[in-house]
């Protein structure tokens, strides 16, 4: 976290229980997401949530380079998660730094959890996500939206992945940071869950939280992670059940 | 193998339509592709556009940092242009560093903005010889289908034209709008088997023999050029590349 | 295809003898390996440890230098960390730029630092946006017999306890102790056939579906929290990890 | 174009149309071609022109490395233009930047254009130019060498290209820009031309020039091209005639 | 060399030939080798000398990869020689630098010598110094090291390869130059030497020396190279006659 | 395969050759070959040489740019070697970063430069702690048959004894010659079979056990040395090269 004391006179949450932008402590931000943005991937999702604006392609199954890397017995799942160099207020250098290395690696084994990665031996699923505009949030945007285009590629699947973050500021556990939230809050926790199996394949924290704080973040963070789930099902129904031709307009929670 | 196969069955296809006067999209030789441009499609930048032109998808993000001047321009601001070429747009790009092709469009759109003298580079100057702004122009390709050299010059006048100077942020006083003077507009065709076809999908990319950059402004004058692929071009077919790209040029100058 | 036999037959004898509640070496579920600590093994150092947790074999060192501090902290100092996962250590590991296991490796351990304010930033600030000191912490992997998260955890955090400033050298005054506020210990537990075991052992972690490292201070609150592999934790086994943690986490504690 | 303004009482073309180096606008600089330059290569060429110093050298065709980049109906012509460090005045850091990059590209394009690359499939032709005194041109330089290179390699090719710039200084068109002119001229166009088939390989383009300007500079810069093919024609025939051991001075056009 | 003069007053020799340490001109500084140190790699060493401290691991010999690499006839010993970002006073940037990799090739060529590489054709035996505690002659140590770690891994040798370097300061030749020696004195002679053979497989030598002063130099080392030949035998002996579990203490020369 | 059958038929020619006292070019085995220095070959370099030894063709410059001098060295400048050993001179040389090999070439010519102290460094200082010149020694091979370090060598010191610091350019004054103090000059020998060999040519060098490089100075003294090759030589031998290579030395520089 930040870490960073909050500038005088402003508070994360005020006396009515608001936020920052008017949201309740367990409040989304607005989330929509279109599968299939693009044409040249083999599946695809645009998600925008919040201020974040995040690209996922993906690409696959195919040969999986380099041969060295090839699993005969399943798929590799490999996620790139890269911040376009405009995506943040201070010009981030183009190529991946440790930040975006370890976010990739933890992406795709949250993926690989979901992908019946054994149906397709010595191939590679390559996922690639583009965060466009950040605000806060990118990783469970992108792992969010990298489950939609899996799916938009045709990919087997044992569900989709959803992922949300819980946090804690001004002393309170809420959810999904928004940016000033994240600078001068307290603590972060994204979570990846699959809500069918009730099982968590991403998870990391960073912070300060008593034991019973983190637990009731857990919560929080999959309770919203079902809301999410339905969100990227409606998705996926509004693209595959939509008349050829037809825009569409992306759907979400507001 | 397998892929040259697919590429001689390509290029017979198109050029069997072309000897016919037609393009495997329906286009006309010197018709280019719809054009869509949004602007400010990124908050975080300074300035932003996202363009489709056909099915390729650009977006292109303009920033602004406080830096040094080079010694020869002191009383100057610093462009610098960036091309991703990444997978995510095409099973054509590979991750790591710059290739030489994403050099290539970066450098082309790069000498479009620069020596169209798009920007008033002077007044980007904070304190000459100490600090200037430093400019950056990064072009990412999204979803790939030809011709990235006018989509990302088209992209990049976009951003540039909305683009404001964070001066407060810095704190060196109040924002102001960039100078924008000039607006040059790259128009790229290819040969195929003789023919000349403005902007070029992939299909029709792969299978030219060469490829014509021609960038010009208002005022019809030329500002940059590349050549690029194995063929060439007489100097008369280079002559119907420039006139094209002025009259195209500037029909999409209006458009943003 | 020889490796993946032999990992098959490893995962079917530790899954068996899990099913018994045996563990390969012996050890109870919830009982981390022998641990020792040799502390300022490294002269050149400012502070340093090396570390035996089982037969893996860590040595941590801590060097700072006087640099400049980032802008959002005027007033603090920067801590960087960096892991060193090399053939030495094992046949897993290979030569080159850090890859995406030795990043996560360090920034976890990072991350324990920072979160659980081990180190009070702000007594490392000379002067105000001007001068800190920079403090890196060094992991190098010597023996590698599993579970590093814990292991460089441990040296690392023996290292800053022992750690001098040299501000002497620097020509910033007195030396004096690197101020330690907290100790935040990590205890890493991984899944296997639906058992959770504490410190894994090198092949424990590759038969093994998840990992979960939990950062703990001394009032038994988190601070940092990492979930690896592709296997999945439900809620309640991520809840046991975070006691098992807290619990052990306060036995390692008093140890260093 | 450097576009910065001239110094003061500096004019690049004097009253009586003479340039600062005393050249007429349409007067090619000195140009001193030596075939066979180098003993290892399979064929070479040494270039002085103008103040500039290049080297070229042909090693192919062979085994193509690495394999996946191999073209199994043709020969790969790989050209790679570096600058030595002590070439420029500001000392240049070794290895390639974008600018050599690019040219590497463009001048692999024009050289793939001569050489027959069908008749050595999977092989790589490389092609490697050393500029060692930059003084403006030296891409011109380069592919001049590099063609005199691959013939002196005996590579079967359609023709030799021959290199040479226009450009704008003074608001009027002129041959060959020297290292001022570039510096404070107005416009460059390399081209890149065979003279057997009236074809363009290479060109390029900056500054600021009228249609019709450009045209006048393209008509200057062909012109000259065909002037630059007889020397490098000289330079392979007095290699290949003269008495073996003999000294070889390089000839050209002065 | 350092070159620097050494500040007011101090004198690397005092008026009883003692020098800083307290050692005569001959004399090594205390050295111990406890072979089979690591459990993971084949054979290793850790040896503490003066106040270094370095490590040294052998794995193979083992498929040599990239494959390109590979000797039909032979084995590759690699050695990477690498000093930890602590090691030193001023940090060190991980990573290789050109002084590292100069002694990564010269301690691979001393070593290649006294491996029958013939023995194991296509692999690579890969040798691994990690420098924890630098304080002068660390290439010694490490070649010194690496030795014992070769004999340890079982690999077959026609003998250990001994190091150490004399050295000149204020203006004597001496032994084994400590850290004060290196910064301010006149010259530096490591040498890797085999006692069997009375063959010199590693020199260099850096400062400024008559012919005289280097053949004394020489000579030195080379007895001094006997002595520490001793030493890794015992180290050898040590593990391979202790009963099984007894902890080995190292030995050495004080 | 084919390549190691080559390697041992020429090594088997040369060996039987040196059996009988003879060299494959004729020459005697303590025999450089035939030297040709040309002095100020690069206009653009403040110093500059292409030196023939035998095949051998190597181009040095020298370049002066206005820097900081190290913290333990406050009023000297700094040199800086490079050599560049890239596949234009030989396929024996490949493209991309320097590799061992090119490491080993240009810190052996900077040790003799250095070392043998070739130039006054403190003449070089501008302001003591502030500004030094940085000297680049640019090693090019243009041309490979064996022996770059003494072709480099002698083209570094030729370079270097026609330099000259540019400091009116840099507004520092006026230009001055660089003060050279010192001609070190290396000569290398190698082992083949038993016999030692001066100036090996290239296939002399890739059928040599061992080489020596040995740098001496005007005086005869020794500054730097350089043992390569998985082979070995006796103590008699090293003196042997070291008593040639003094000789060959004082030859040499009154060439330069």
């Amino acid at each position: 976290m930040g870490g960073t004391p909050l500038p005088d006179g402003i508070k994360l949450i005020d006396e009515n229980g608001k936020r920052l932008d008017g949201r309740r402590p367990d409040e989304l931000r607005p989330l929509k997401i279109e599968a299939g943005a693009l044409k040249r991937a083999n599946g695809s999702a645009y998600l925008e949530w919040g201020n974040n604006k995040v690209m996922a392609a993906v690409y696959g199954p195919r040969e999986c380079h380099p041969r060295h890397m090839q699993d005969p017995t399943k798929a590799l799942v490999q996620c790139h998660y890269n911040m376009a160099s405009f995506s943040v207020d201070d010009r981030k250098r183009p190529g991946p730094d440790r930040r975006s290395q370890e976010i990739s690696k933890i992406t795709s084994e949250a993926l690989t959890h979901v992908v019946f990665t054994e149906y397709f031996p010595k191939t590679s699923i390559d996922v690639y996500i583009e965060v466009l505009q950040a605000n806060a949030g990118t990783r469970c945007a992108g792992l969010t939206a990298a489950s939609v285009a899996l799916a938009d590629a045709g990919i087997p699947m044992r569900d989709l992945v959803a992922s949300c973050a819980a946090g804690k500021i001004d002393d309170t556990v809420v959810l999904d940071l928004g940016k000033e939230e994240d600078n001068f809050g307290q603590a972060d926790i994204p979570v990846g869950y699959i809500p069918r199996d009730d099982e968590i394949v991403l998870l990391q924290m960073d912070g300060d939280l008593t034991a019973d704080q983190f637990k009731t973040g857990l919560n929080m963070a999959i309770e919203a992670c079902k809301k999410i789930y339905d969100v990227q099902r409606d998705a996926l129904k509004r693209k595959y059940t939509l008349p050829a031709g037809k825009t569409d307009e992306g759907g979400g929670v507001n | 193998m397998a892929k040259n196969v697919m590429a001689d069955l390509k290029r017979d296809h198109i050029t069997k339509l072309l000897s016919k006067g037609m393009r495997i999209d329906g286009r006309k030789f010197d018709e280019p592709r719809p054009l869509t441009v949004e602007k400010d499609f990124v908050q975080s930048a300074e300035g932003s556009a996202r363009v489709h032109l056909g099915d390729t998808d650009v977006v292109v993000g303009v920033k602004l940092m406080v830096g040094q001047p080079f010694g020869d321009t002191p009383n100057k601001g610093v462009l610098t242009t960036n091309a991703e070429l990444k997978p995510l747009a095409s099973e054509a790009f590979e991750s790591g560093p710059p290739d030489q092709r994403s050099i290539e469009v970066a450098r082309v759109i790069d000498r479009g903005i620069r020596e169209g003298k798009a920007v008033d580079m002077e007044k980007l100057c904070i304190e000459p010889e100490k600090e200037v702004w430093i400019m950056f122009v990064d072009v990412h390709a999204i979803d790939y289908d030809g011709n990235l050299f006018d989509a990302g010059n088209i992209a990049a006048m976009a951003a540039l034209k909305c683009a404001v100077v964070p001066a407060k942020r810095a704190k060196k006083g109040e924002d102001y709008p960039l100078p924008v003077s000039h607006v040059p507009i790259s128009v790229t065709a290819v040969k195929i088997d003789g023919h000349i076809l403005v902007d070029p999908t992939y299909d029709e990319e792969i299978v030219a023999e060469a490829r014509l950059t021609v960038t010009s402004n208002e005022k019809g004058d030329l500002c940059a050029m590349q050549k690029g692929g194995s063929g060439s071009f007489t100097p008369d077919e280079v002559l119907k590349v420039v006139e094209l790209s002025r009259k195209i040029g500037a029909d999409i100058r209006s458009k943003i």
